[in-house]
């Protein structure tokens, strides 16, 4: 059985699929670039996560659904509408910046204009304001579907169970996503919890926990398209663990050469969902070699182009301090 | 004007219901909140059944799912109330309403906003020893975003909390359990509302100003009628916008006489009476007569049960009246 | 099969279980009455606890296991050492109520002597605490067992979940019990939690979670024997459902018959736990009917003259209100 | 007494480590804390592989749970360090530091204690946006029983920490993230403490009194420097401890100069520096020469990211000097 086809897309799908995933792993390979060269102060990257968010986002429809996302999941984000530049301003802290008008760290998405809702820095509160979202699907009979998503080490916040059981006491038309690539900072998880899979908490709250590979692209896909249609028909929520890898350090503060071990370092590369696509893209027929290639310079450009545009924007200034503290 | 007489319990049920009826955006939920309970104070008595189930609903026993709740709805276009059932069980959610309701707005400069009350019973005198007492203002006090109100009359609560709900901005609305039923006057029924960012000149006088809210704001005017027969006039100005305060009235007041007494039953040190100290001695330091006196409950981590010992942590009507007598001789 | 003799106890343990059961009964029925009188302000009450509490408490070694209760837990205080003496101090607020001298409301148990930590009204927040005093039994190489108490409701709190989780991870020497009595003041379970059972949450930790009927003792007090020897022998935490009945309303404050319905209310006798026990007594011959109310009467001399001499106990004076607020 | 060149972090852990060392009752946890990463900052790095993985070991990211881990560590007779990652952090627990470390004396009249450390690295100006800079002491100031300090100098890092960790009290420790690796100072080698509860006049002067802590007591002390070429001499005291707080030098100090300057990074409203001038105007109004004057961050939901406004937002060298030049001027 063919890999990418069993997720039913369309060639066209699959193919934009790996345009975004891609994209995903350029601009945060520009991220970092900016990071060290010091034009930004930091970074925390999804590299590893990309193939899980892109399957994930493209189950939902982005242009009534609502997503809460954590600081990886910039691919996510692409997929519900954000641009290369958008992101760029964001990480430069500059006044446009969509997510935060530069008022937050980068990596802090979020959008007004496609419903991606702003995340603060506190790991997980975002979980019980998504199921406030959620609820108001109910209360407006509307049947727009909310995801929302934090770290396998977040995902032990008690605002996190306090979400999820109330989202299975209203039967909320939402899903949970956990991102589990095996460490929160330096922390593995046999120090982060005891059950055997994150998934397991879903049931402890009266609703389904999937765990999927979120290399596995058609099985992510189909996972997340069977969730959402679910809490749109009213069939409540639905946890997804999606396993992934942290290919990079925890952020630009960090070096995990310190507390990883070098198999897991030396094994990082095989286990990049990138890597992999690719080689599915090949052997099912849908890109060839030249065409990944003709991609990637595309998408190089396209980056140069968003950086060079995001550059140039301006930069908040010192009076607008006290703006937007209170209404009026 | 049309009046009715109503406890300061009913002025805010009665509040929240006119907004409930001509704004369908309005929800409220808590613990025991829904159902035919209807709090347990039962502030919200009747309301499920009269605008259903959906919009009046029972939470599960999570002060920091009601936090964040409030806040998602907020974002997609209602206006939560959430009720915390003490303000004690307000601290499970310090982090949903700091981190969230008071930054959603300034942290997207506008983009995304967080128009929600959160109400909370607060205050002592009830025997409700450590966990049943407290006023815990001062935990959320000084966060910008935030809002912090207090009405301290049955007419204050009504339009008070109808501002609140109509407020685009994150809304802490305390209200004081030993008022709900102690308090009862003529009350419009017209629509109005209390602005949330002014103190109110409660009594003009010209001998000292009192500055307080709650059930200490009402031992001082009781205080002070007493002491007008002994020829003391007291101003008294009703805090009611705990966060931000309304500096300038407050300026104002204790500009008039010269002599300021803050009365607070919180704890005396980090209470909202010490910023307003701290206002006072920055802008009318050469206006003062005296120095500023804050008068407060004693350093004890809250209030004790045992008869003795919660009367020895009020501020009742005579401590009050003593300090202002004091103060007014000074 | 007969019923109490499957506990394994002696015929000696049963009775005095039994002495321990009437007692819980009978004393929460003086505080009721001191309530009423004016005597104290509040009551708030483990009747339809008593059987399940008391089959609970008696699985664990009271001079050495620690025990962090909650509100309801008067006869599994009792069972730990507490006398009725020192429960009617606490109500009566006491300078020597060793709860708390007279500084917290009624019904706050603890016991420095008896290993009972003393709890806050805010619920749930003893699970964080428990897990600290389990942890000093590993650090130590001591062999004390930590047992911990909360309801239904209180059990959602996000501190729960964290305790819980921590607990998984360090395999901690410990018991959770939630006491469901279907009601958290007036919100019924449906609206309090979607899972089927509250015990589906130990799983979800990664350790055991049992259900038992509190009204049943051989059963309650061997799941919690179980527990509590894997706990010394260091095969980690259990959480315990005890199904139990709540006789009372939520406390003095609160009317039960306003939101209960009128069978719920009119099937509450059949489901006390006490009047079952009393029938097991006597169908299988520990006790006749005179001797249970031999018992009975017993109990109450001496409930009354612990009231009288809790009565004659000095009140804490106002001058003391600032000592222990700190160290010296 | 031999010295020892060290900066602020490792001041800090060196008490740590010495503490451990002494008394093994002292353990210590939080995310990132054990293992060979050690901190986020480093604090702890090395302290489990010297005194092994049960006394140092890292937590599930779970802050409510570290501060409740705590308080049952020191009931059972241990001396627990609980570290939340950045301040910010606390916010989470608050309700385990306000509900349970702070009130267990009291409410149980010292049957049971609470003799806990919670470490925390506060303080803006490292581009750390809103939720990496945020000064969280004022939300739990004016907690009897809990109590706040912080150092400023290496050797206070060093003699605060092994008191804290000494104390039978909880004690809530803010170490001030920027100054970390920006201070260096000969610090002795051997066991010393520094008090608990009271603040340090680190500089004589006659001029004006500054009364500070942390990042901006550092700035008073540069500015001082040029000041004294102008031929102002100030009085510079460091606050340390910030709950309770130590009146008598605090007024000693105002007092002595009656020019008063309060300098805090956090936002003016509600922080400590609002009950240092509520002290100061109770029991100094008469000896002061000017208003007591307060600099502080704008009241914004602390401190946004892009450099111009983290900028706006930070008190530095600058305005604390030319804030003292007027008030010496005034
Ligand atoms: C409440 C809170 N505590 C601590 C932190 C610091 N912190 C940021 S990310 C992180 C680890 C998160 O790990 P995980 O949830 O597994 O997500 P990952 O970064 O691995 O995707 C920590 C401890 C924080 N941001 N918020
Ligand atoms: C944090 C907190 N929130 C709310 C309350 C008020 N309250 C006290 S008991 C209770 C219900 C508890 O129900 P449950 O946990 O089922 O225990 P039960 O009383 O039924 O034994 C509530 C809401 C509280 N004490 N603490
Ligand atoms: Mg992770
Ligand atoms: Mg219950």
């Amino acid at each position: 059985m063919k890999k990418l086809e069993a997720s039913g897309l369309t060639t066209e799908e699959i193919i934009q699929a790996y345009r975004t995933i891609l994209l995903g792993r350029r601009l945060d390979e520009r991220l970092w670039q900016l990071t060290r060269i010091g034009k930004t102060s930091f970074n925390i990257s999804g590299q590893g996560h990309e193939v899980g968010q892109v399957a994930m986002a493209m189950a939902f429809q982005p242009e009534k659904d609502y997503f809460l996302p954590y600081y990886r999941d910039m691919s996510a984000c692409l997929v519900w509408g954000m641009t290369p530049k958008d992101i760029l301003l964001g990480s430069l802290g500059k006044e446009d910046d969509p997510s935060s008008h530069g008022r937050q760290m980068p990596n802090h998405y979020g959008s007004k204009e496609h419903n991606i809702v702003s995340h603060s820095s506190t790991v997980s509160t975002q979980f019980p304001l998504a199921t406030g979202v959620a609820y108001g699907a109910q209360l407006k009979k509307a049947d727009y579907v909310t995801l929302t998503a934090t770290g396998e080490g977040a995902a032990n916040q008690g605002e996190v169970q306090e979400a999820m059981n109330f989202a299975g006491v209203k039967k909320l038309p939402m899903v949970f996503v956990i991102e589990n690539n095996g460490y929160a900072i330096s922390v593995g998880v046999d120090e982060q919890y005891a059950n055997e899979k994150m998934s397991d908490r879903g049931p402890a709250y009266g609703f389904p926990g999937i765990q999927v590979n979120g290399n596995d692209f058609a099985e992510t896909y189909l996972a997340f398209k069977k969730a959402a249609d679910n809490a749109r028909s009213g069939k409540g929520p639905t946890l997804i663990e999606l396993m992934v890898t942290r290919l990079t350090s925890h952020s630009a503060d960090d070096d995990h050469s310190i507390y990883r071990t070098k198999e897991d370092l030396a094994g990082l590369r095989e286990k990049d969902g990138l890597t992999l696509f690719e080689k599915q893209l090949i052997e099912e027929g849908y890109l060839s070699q030249e065409e990944l290639k003709a991609i990637d310079s595309d998408l190089r450009k396209e980056i140069d182009q968003a950086t060079e545009a995001a550059e140039r924007m301006p930069d908040p200034t010192a009076d607008s301090i006290l703006d937007q503290v209170y209404a009026d | 004007m049309t009046m009715a007489m109503m406890t300061y319990l009913e002025a805010i049920k009665k509040g929240i219901e006119e907004e409930m009826a001509r704004d369908e955006r309005v929800v409220i939920f808590g613990e025991d909140v829904g159902g035919v309970k209807g709090g347990v104070f039962g502030v919200t008595k009747g309301l499920a059944e009269k605008f259903g189930e959906e919009r009046c609903f029972n939470t599960p026993l999570t002060e920091g799912q009601i936090g964040g709740l409030a806040v998602g709805l907020g974002l997609v276009g209602y206006r939560p109330i959430g009720e915390f059932q003490f303000a004690d069980y307000i601290l499970p959610a310090v982090n949903q309403l700091i981190s969230e309701a008071s930054r959603m707005r300034y942290r997207t400069k506008g983009d995304w906003t967080a128009p929600v009350v959160y109400r909370a019973p607060y205050g002592g005198g009830v025997r409700g020893g450590l966990y049943h007492s407290q006023s815990t203002e001062k935990v959320l006090f000084g966060q910008p975003g935030l809002r912090i109100v207090t009405p301290s009359s049955p007419h204050d609560a009504k339009g008070l909390i109808k501002a609140a709900i109509r407020c685009d901005d994150p809304v802490l609305f305390y209200e004081h359990k030993r008022l709900y039923r102690l308090l009862k006057e003529d009350v419009p029924e017209e629509d109005y509302t209390v602005p949330l960012d002014k103190a109110n000149v409660v009594r003009e006088g010209e001998d000292l100003t009192v500055i307080a809210y709650g059930m200490v704001l009402n031992h001082a005017l009781k205080a002070a009628e007493t002491l007008s027969e002994e020829g003391i006039e007291a101003e008294i100005v009703d805090v009611r916008s705990l966060y931000p305060l309304d500096k300038e009235t407050l300026v104002k007041a204790a500009k008039k006489t010269g002599k300021v007494l803050l009365v607070t039953e919180d704890n005396l040190e980090g209470s909202i009476m010490s910023e307003i100290s701290a206002v006072i001695a920055e802008e009318a330091l050469f206006d003062l007569d005296a120095p500023i006196r804050r008068l407060a409950g004693p350093d004890s981590p809250s209030m004790p049960y045992a008869i003795a010992l919660e009367r020895a942590f009020l501020v009742d009507e005579d401590k009050v009246r003593t300090a202002m007598r004091e103060l007014a001789e000074f």
